[in-house]
């Protein structure tokens, strides 16, 4: 039955590496929302997961969350954002896709190159999960720095954080002050970001951070 | 019942603040709001000061040990004198019309609500909950870095935060790591996230997880703390953002960074096959040491040049926490203080020069010693503070990192003396063209004398502390540069 | 309790400068500023003649200041108590004649404060026993003289100088402080007792003596590290002027004497005199060489003063070689003469540094091209000026020949040395401090020559009026004693041989009260002897009774007329030998080679009515070799990190990324 | 009874200095004189000059102070006490210890910084060229002297004349090059510093390479007298130094009986004379070199001197 289990969490987390080289694929806003929603599901359906093997109800909880807020609410409410700023749709690549791909590859070799050897400790799933959630957060980094727009370094910033909810969600019994605060941070980030995108829009006419960077700080002086 | 009492001066510590946050957001009159900041900040400052002597024992969430209880006081004696120096910019800010009184209740409101994050990280015993405060002071010095809404300071606050949520990330990765690494040993649950316990365990934990734990830890919480090539956020947000808010960055939140840092320094130094942090946080300062003073020489802007020092200052105190031992740890800590007092000094200084001459430009300030005696002298005296000479306080930490580093590793003392060298030579060749010469711009009247008063505070104390430091003080850094390793 | 006592006049001097702050818009108070400061540096003046004069034992004494945990140490023993005789002489001095002085200051806002404090901290120099404590009144030495410095700040000249004063101050300061961290040890004995005791391998003592030359000589101002005292010493109104050369130059030697033959001690190695030989010798040289250049009276002088170092650590070079090989007699002689020119610079450098400026308040004018024939007005200040010119081109009967004597006497005792490079070193330093006496002696003909005699050069010039009384007093209590150390070296060779005998295992010189005469005998079996005395009496005696003669039998009428000059006088007072012109055939010797110097006369044809023109271009090898390259390199690193102000939020973020797989690659490949 | 004798000695002594000075003077003119197959003045000729300049009333020019008039007597006293140090017939005279070699430069020295000075006074430019001229010679010829008495020194093992002097008289001095270097140095600087050809020209005005003739430009009566007598004082010190260093035969020590003072006085009339007849010779033999090679032969005369001094430095130890 074990197996079952194992291959069942090693099915998602794995699941979310893939959708994480998918996100770096996309190069159209919108697809990039719906990628991302489908990347907030198998983060729920994991930590569900994780939840029934570990008897861990508040781990429910967490997954709830995800599942609301991130697979739905938040692909919406940017969805929205994106078409009442009307910003254009595709967004520019820095540097190929091609080349993304290689890096992810590289980044998801490297994570489980310093991930299993160092868990050993603890029990094969807490390191899978562990593996691949360094990967997810390596990659979302990844899409952090090589887009240039705002919306999709947000999403880069969400993936991020699906990364570590699943790295909290292997770590057994971790106390529900964790998942309270991932859920509260990402609502702050959320409504920060809902802010600076309002903001911005008064100011700059796209949220293309080219052109923010036009007033990079102390370059006027 | 002294239990007790503490217990209440704990509360206090949180509770005002937050009160006071949720009060000043509904508060219209812009000169209540001040009072009210200025009342609160107080009374935070006498619990701490209560704590001072009667320490509640430490719980699951909550504990006040002789490491944090000194930085509990110095921050709030400093966000003291900060929100009292900001009533009287706030009140000029109003009157060149860049702030509006709307804006005023959510400036007052954050600062409260900084505080109380502050101290809820200084005051957590638990490193989920350190996370959270500091990503509340995080989101709240965010939101008061763009308050004045031009391009330049959305665009720093949008820079902050951007970085700063990926500090944050990385540093929970770390956390649930070392969460990680206790849970074998300690079980499951709340015990396995409070200090005192982990502290206690740690030798048996398993290295690698830690390592690793701390690689994460030091990059997120490094990132807070502004240690190159993290840093990217601090000048621009020091230079966009209203004056205190800059004080109170420069004075404060890099030591809330730096604090928790230290804390899984401990950690690691309790387990014995663990990596010894040192190299890697020595090897931080100084590349933040050594940009710096390379820095300074180019800018243009007064506070982003002052922010840049505050970049080589967190180096400094790096470094000698890197390189540990008695001698160093003291020097450290001693560095951690006085870099806030004659940091948020020179700010204070700054933020009056700036609303006096209009701008924040360095080729348009000259000769204020000889316009504005008060602010010139007092810039003077601040930079030459901050540059290590006596009979101000940096010197003794200085004198203490340089010769104890020479003895033990001459080879990290030339870098590092050199690095000294070259920002002191920098900033002072900025300091000349600010505070000599023949002036220029307008000869407007300075402040008030009395607004002076929290740089003159700030400043009496580092001189005091130039050449006698009380004994109390003493044991308490010796204990905890015992505790540091 | 002299010590206690010491102490707390020091602190009074700083509480003098914190009165002076509130006080200094008021007129009349710096009177009564320098007034104080003038008391207090006399008794302090006093107690330290009698410590070393009474030979009584060290005093310590330790205030719950400084490093917690050590406690700020102070002692006074023979060494600081002739430095501290030095110090407060030159303060007492220049206090008297900033009396006078003082009311020409445009800013006494600026002077007033920091004067009393400067002095208080070049006290506590003298008196730490420390290293924190040390360091600590040492910068803040460094930080008082620098605000005076900066006192007119408004020429941007003056910014320049004190900028890179404070720099090179800072330079000098981190050096000694790995120099303490080196002697300290990894415990952290920073208190002087400990350092005394504690051993040092040859390698870390080597190392350890030459950051103390880096940070002692930054700060005497020894080659290649004399940059900025040209610059600073002039900025500074006069009398702290005479107070930085004259005495802090001196607090710098006295820091260079306690770590080096104090501290280390036994046992040194033979090379460290080779050393600080040639530095002495090369400093010596070109400080004078530089002197030669200078149009600029003070700058001249504070040119001398690297000159006056140089010599200084000749005498201490030669009593290291010396040390090294067990000569203490020897030693004892090197060592005395060292210490007597510290004593007879002080007292010659601070009289013509006050007297340029009396010429100062007199004329305002610095420039030697704009003065000229100011003997006549100010006669008396013309005579304390031509004194302290002559004793410091070392002529006899003045102090300066006596203790230049003795170094060379000093030197003839090398060839007993066995170390080969000695032996070669020390003639060739013998010929420089022949050369750069000979040229200190040409140098002050000018500054004297060009100065105050002639015909003024500049209406400034010519309407200058003697100065008021307390500056006249000051100038010729220093030449006074000038003088009296010139024919009487045996009392002030007796007087130092408490310090020289503490710093050299108990050897001294002979007693020299006991000769007859008061000759100066600096070893026994040798038999040269000098007796200024008898010089003094015999020139008295012929010049006075030639004169008797002749205007007895002779004839001693006078008439005045305009001057012959070969039949064509000249009427423009233009047409006088300039400070340039005089300068110009040592300039064809020497500074072709030094300086590079290029002469380019410009001389229109005949009929052509513009005026010919002559220009001199130097370079000063030092700056261009040794400090342009550095500042270059820090402006040009500048630029290049300067972009990283500018990237974009995706750079930062990508700044971090790597970071972080960097550090984890490293773990991956790490186990 | 001693005592009083040994300061006859030496009071005879100075004034014995001061008699002869003018007479070696008017020997070296006429010599030379009689080389260029001229007659000449008479031996006395300097003498009649000196009488008649102190009957003549001084002319001061108007810009001229109180240094221009103090000077001459300074120079005459300085030079006429380091002339009185120097042992001419008798070795060991009682105040010979009070001054050494290195003091007899120095106050040769303090004579030419008055005497310079005395040049920039008036404020004439003849007078500044004399002056910056003789200081750069000076600046060479000092450091040479000083190395020749390096050398003295580190064979006698004392820096004071009269012992240096017996030193010489002793058998242990041999031939050594260093002394041979040191002799050439002291001649080469004796010319220079008593500005004779090929240096300078003691003969000349109106000459645009006059050095010493320069500065005293000026003068006029009673101070011009002094200040010729200081010169040919300080020609006889020289001479009277190379013959007590070099020569040192027929000298006597103090405290013996009249005959052997005699005999002193004899041979150092002698070495005076021929020492005149050399100079002589040598000036009407060679011509008058620029004043910018000066510096050329001085410094070949210093490192001369240095080259003695470090042979003997050297050969101490073998």
């Amino acid at each position: 039955m074990h197996g079952l289990e194992f291959d069942i969490a090693h099915l998602l987390a794995g699941g979310m590496v893939v959708i994480s080289l998918l996100l770096l694929y996309q190069d159209r806003l919108y697809a990039l929302l719906k990628v991302f929603a489908l990347h907030s599901l198998t983060l729920a359906l994991a930590v569900g997961w994780q939840a029934h093997i570990q008897e861990a109800h508040h781990l429910y909880v967490t997954a709830g969350i995800a599942l609301v807020f991130k697979a739905i609410v938040i692909p919406i409410a940017l969805y929205r954002i994106v078409r009442q700023l009307g910003i254009h749709r595709t967004l520019e690549v820095v540097g190929g896709v091609g080349r993304d791909m290689l890096a992810g590859a590289a980044l998801v070799a490297l994570a489980i190159l310093v991930m299993l050897p160092v868990t050993a400790g603890t029990d094969a799933v807490a390191r899978e999960d562990l593996a691949f959630a360094l990967a997810v957060v390596l990659l979302g980094l990844l899409l952090m720095v090589n887009r240039h727009n705002a919306v999709s370094l947000v999403i880069g910033f969400m993936s991020l954080e699906n990364g570590l909810v699943l790295a909290a969600a292997g770590a057994r019994g971790m106390p529900l002050a964790v998942e309270i605060s991932v859920a509260f941070s990402v609502l702050i980030a959320l409504i920060v970001i809902g802010i600076f995108l309002f903001r911005i829009r008064e100011r700059f006419d796209s949220v293309d951070m080219q052109a923010m960077d036009a007033f990079r700080g102390g370059r006027r002086r | 019942m002294s239990g007790a009492l503490g217990w209440m001066a704990l509360a206090a510590l949180l509770a005002v603040p937050a009160g006071a946050a949720l009060l000043l957001v509904g508060l219209p009159s812009y000169r209540l709001g001040a009072g009210l900041n200025v009342g609160a900040a107080l009374l935070s400052l006498l619990a701490s000061l209560i704590l001072l002597w009667i320490r509640p024992d430490a719980n699951l969430y909550l504990r006040v040990d002789d490491f944090n209880i000194y930085l509990i006081v110095l921050n709030n004696l400093v966000s003291l004198t900060t929100s009292a120096f900001s009533a009287g910019y706030i009140a000029h800010e109003l009157e060149s019309g860049r702030l509006t009184p709307k804006y005023l209740r959510f400036y007052h409101a954050m600062y409260q609500a900084l505080v109380f994050a502050m101290n809820l990280a200084f005051l957590a015993n638990n490193i989920g909950l350190l996370w959270v405060a500091i990503e509340l002071a995080t989101l709240a010095t965010v939101l008061m870095v763009g308050i004045y809404r031009t391009r330049e300071a959305l665009e720093a606050a949008w820079k902050y935060f951007i970085l700063g949520s990926l500090g944050i990330a990385l540093a929970l990765f770390g956390t649930i790591l070392v969460y990680l690494a206790a849970q074998p040993i300690m079980g499951q649950g709340l015990p396995a996230m409070a200090w005192d316990q982990l502290l206690i365990h740690a030798h048996a934990f398993d290295p690698a997880l830690l390592n690793l734990a701390f690689i994460f830890l030091l990059l997120g919480y490094g990132t807070k703390a502004g240690l190159v090539p993290l840093h990217a956020w601090l000048p621009d947000a020091h230079a966009e953002g209203p004056t205190p808010i800059s004080a109170v960055l420069s004075g404060l939140l890099l030591n809330v960074a730096l604090y928790a840092v230290l804390r899984f320094k401990m950690l690691m130094n309790a387990n014995p096959s663990a990596l010894a942090p040192g190299p890697l946080m020595v090897g931080l300062g100084l590349s933040s040491l050594l940009f710096a003073g390379c820095m300074f020489y180019r800018r243009g802007d007064i506070k982003r040049l002052f922010a840049y020092s505050s970049i080589e200052h967190m180096g400094i105190i790096t470094f000698a926490f890197g390189m540990g031992g008695p001698l160093a740890n003291f020097a450290g800590l001693l560095h951690m203080t006085m870099h806030s007092l004659t940091k948020s000094a020179i700010f204070f200084a700054v933020g009056h020069i700036a609303q006096v001459k209009g701008t924040q430009r360095i080729s348009t300030i000259h000769g204020l010693t000889a316009t504005h005696p008060l602010l010139g002298w007092g810039l003077v005296i601040g930079v030459v503070a901050i540059a290590g000479m006596p009979p101000f306080g940096v010197f003794m930490s200085e004198f203490l990192v340089v010769s104890s580093t020479f003895t033990r590793q001459p080879w990290l003392a030339l870098p590092l003396v050199a690095g000294l060298l070259l920002g002191f030579g920098t900033l002072l060749w900025r300091l000349h063209a600010i505070a000599f010469g023949e002036s220029q711009g307008t000869q407007a009247l300075g402040p008030a004398p009395i607004t002076a008063l929290p740089m003159v505070t700030h400043l009496a104390l580092v001189l005091v502390a130039g050449f006698w430091l009380p004994g109390p003080l003493v044991t308490w850094f010796q204990n905890v540069a015992a505790l540091l390793g | 309790m002299p010590l206690s006592l010491l102490l707390s006049l020091s602190m009074a001097l700083l509480v003098v400068g914190l009165h002076a702050i509130s006080a200094a818009r008021r007129t009349g108070r710096s009177q009564q500023t320098y007034g104080i400061s003038l008391v207090i540096c006399v008794i302090l003046l006093g107690m330290a003649l009698v410590h070393l004069l009474s030979a009584a034992a060290p005093a310590t004494l330790i205030l719950p200041l400084g490093l917690p945990w050590l406690g700020a140490h102070f002692r006074l023993d023979a060494l600081s108590a002739f430095f501290l005789m030095v110090v407060n002489l030159g303060g007492a001095v220049a206090s008297l004649f900033a009396l006078g002085y003082g009311q020409h200051e445009p800013a006494p806002g600026r002077v007033l404060p920091f004067y009393p404090a400067f002095l208080a901290g070049m006290n506590l120099v003298l008196l730490a026993d420390d290293a924190f404590t040390f360091l600590f009144a040492w910068e803040f030495m460094s930080l008082s003289s620098w605000a005076l410095v900066m006192a007119h700040h408004r020429e941007s000249a003056n910014t320049r100088a004190g900028y890179l004063y404070l720099v090179m101050a800072c330079f000098g300061t981190l050096a000694l402080l790995l120099a303490f961290g080196l002697l300290a040890g990894p415990q952290g004995g920073y208190d002087f007792a400990t350092i005394r005791t504690a051993e040092m391998t040859p390698g870390l003592a080597a190392l350890a003596l030459i950051l103390v030359l880096m940070g002692t000589g930054s700060k005497a101002g020894l080659v290649p590290l004399h940059v900025w005292l040209p610059l600073a010493h002039p900025a500074a109104p006069s009398h702290v002027s005479a107070l930085m050369s004259g005495v802090m130059t001196k607090v710098a030697v006295y820091g260079f004497i306690r770590i080096v033959f104090d501290l280390l001690g036994e046992p040194v190695a033979w090379w460290w005199g080779g050393l600080v030989l040639g530095l002495g010798g090369i400093t010596a040289v070109l400080g004078v060489l530089y002197a030669l250049m200078q149009h600029d009276l003070k700058r001249l002088l504070a040119y001398h003063t690297v000159e006056n170092i140089g010599i200084i650590f000749i005498g201490l070079g030669l009593a290291l070689a010396f040390q090294g090989n067990q000569m203490y007699a020897s030693a004892a002689l090197a060592l005395t003469a060292a210490l007597f020119h510290v004593l007879n610079h002080s007292l010659f450098k601070s009289l013509l540094f006050l007297g340029t400026g009396a010429v100062l308040a007199a004329t305002g004018e610095r420039d030697m091209e704009r003065l000229g024939g100011l003997i006549h007005p100010m006669p008396w200040t013309a005579l304390a000026f031509l004194i302290g010119a002559a004793a410091i081109s070392a002529l006899p009967p003045l102090n300066g020949f006596a203790s230049e004597w003795l170094t060379f006497q000093a030197i003839l005792l090398t060839p007993e040395l066995p170390q080969w490079l000695l032996k070669f070193l020390a003639p060739a330093v013998g010929a420089l401090l022949a050369l750069s006496a000979a040229l200190a002696a040409a140098c002050f003909v000018k500054a004297f020559g060009i100065t105050f005699l002639g015909r003024p050069r500049s209406p400034a010039a010519a309407q200058a009026c003697e100065t008021d009384r307390y500056s006249l007093t000051a100038l010729f209590t220093l030449a006074t004693l000038c003088l009296l150390a010139g024919i009487l070296p045996g009392l002030v060779v007796d007087g130092l041989s408490p310090a020289v005998s503490l710093l050299n295992g108990g050897a001294r010189l002979p007693v020299q009260q006991s000769q007859p005469w008061l000759t100066l005998v600096p070893v026994v079996d040798v038999k040269s002897t000098y007796n200024g005395l008898l010089v003094l009496l015999f020139m008295a005696l012929s010049g006075i009774l030639a004169a008797v003669l002749i205007h007895r039998f002779a004839s001693h009428g006078v008439r005045r007329s305009p001057a012959w000059d070969c039949g064509f006088p000249d009427v423009n007072p233009a047409a006088q030998y300039t400070a340039g012109s005089f300068a110009q055939p040592i300039r064809r010797v020497f500074g072709s080679v030094v300086f590079q110097a290029r002469e380019q006369v410009t001389m229109p044809p005949p009929g052509d009515g513009r005026a010919a023109r002559f220009e001199v271009k130097m370079r000063d090898p030092v700056w261009d070799y040794g400090y342009a390259p550095i500042t270059a390199a820090v402006i040009a690193i500048s630029n290049r990190f300067n972009h990283l102000q500018y990237l974009t939020i995706r750079r930062y973020l990508s700044l971090v990324f790597g970071a972080l797989v960097l550090l984890l690659l490293g773990m991956a490949l790490w186990r | 009874m001693a005592l009083m004798h040994d300061h006859l000695m030496q009071g005879g002594q100075m004034l014995l200095l001061l008699l002869l000075a003018p007479l070696l003077t008017g020997w070296v003119r006429t010599l030379k004189a009689q080389l260029l197959r001229r007659r000449g003045p008479s031996l006395l000729q300097p003498y009649r000059d000196l009488l008649k300049l102190l009957r003549k009333e001084v002319v001061l020019a108007d810009s001229a102070s109180w240094l221009f008039r103090v000077a001459p007597y300074l120079i005459f006293a300085a030079i006429w006490v380091a002339a009185a140090l120097v042992p001419t017939f008798a070795s060991s005279l009682p105040f010979s210890w009070s001054a050494d070699l290195i003091a007899i430069v120095a106050l040769l020295g303090t004579a030419r910084f008055f005497l310079a000075l005395a040049g920039l006074d008036v404020g004439t430019s003849f007078g500044g060229i004399g002056a910056s001229r003789e200081m750069m010679i000076a600046s060479l010829a000092e450091p040479a002297m000083l190395m020749l008495v390096f050398t003295l020194s580190l064979l006698a093992g004392t820096t004071e004349l009269s012992a240096v002097a017996r030193f010489m008289l002793t058998a242990d001095v041999g031939l050594r090059v260093s002394l041979a270097l040191a002799l050439l140095a002291l001649i080469m600087v004796a010319i220079a510093e008593n500005a004779r050809i090929p240096v300078d020209n003691p003969a000349t005005h109106l000459e645009l390479t006059m050095v010493h003739e320069a500065m005293v430009l000026e003068y006029s009566g009673r101070h011009l007298a002094l200040i010729e007598l200081a010169a040919s004082l300080k020609l006889l010190l020289y001479l009277s130094l190379l013959g007590c260093i070099f020569v040192p035969w027929g000298m006597t020590t103090a405290g013996e009986e009249a005959t052997a003072y005699l005999l002193g006085v004899a041979a150092y009339l002698a070495k005076l004379g021929l020492g005149g007849l050399l100079l002589a010779l040598f000036e009407t033999s060679i011509a008058k070199m620029r004043v910018f090679r000066v510096d050329q032969f001085l410094s070949a005369a210093l490192m001369l001197g240095l080259l003695g001094a470090l042979l003997l430095f050297v050969s101490r130890s073998l």
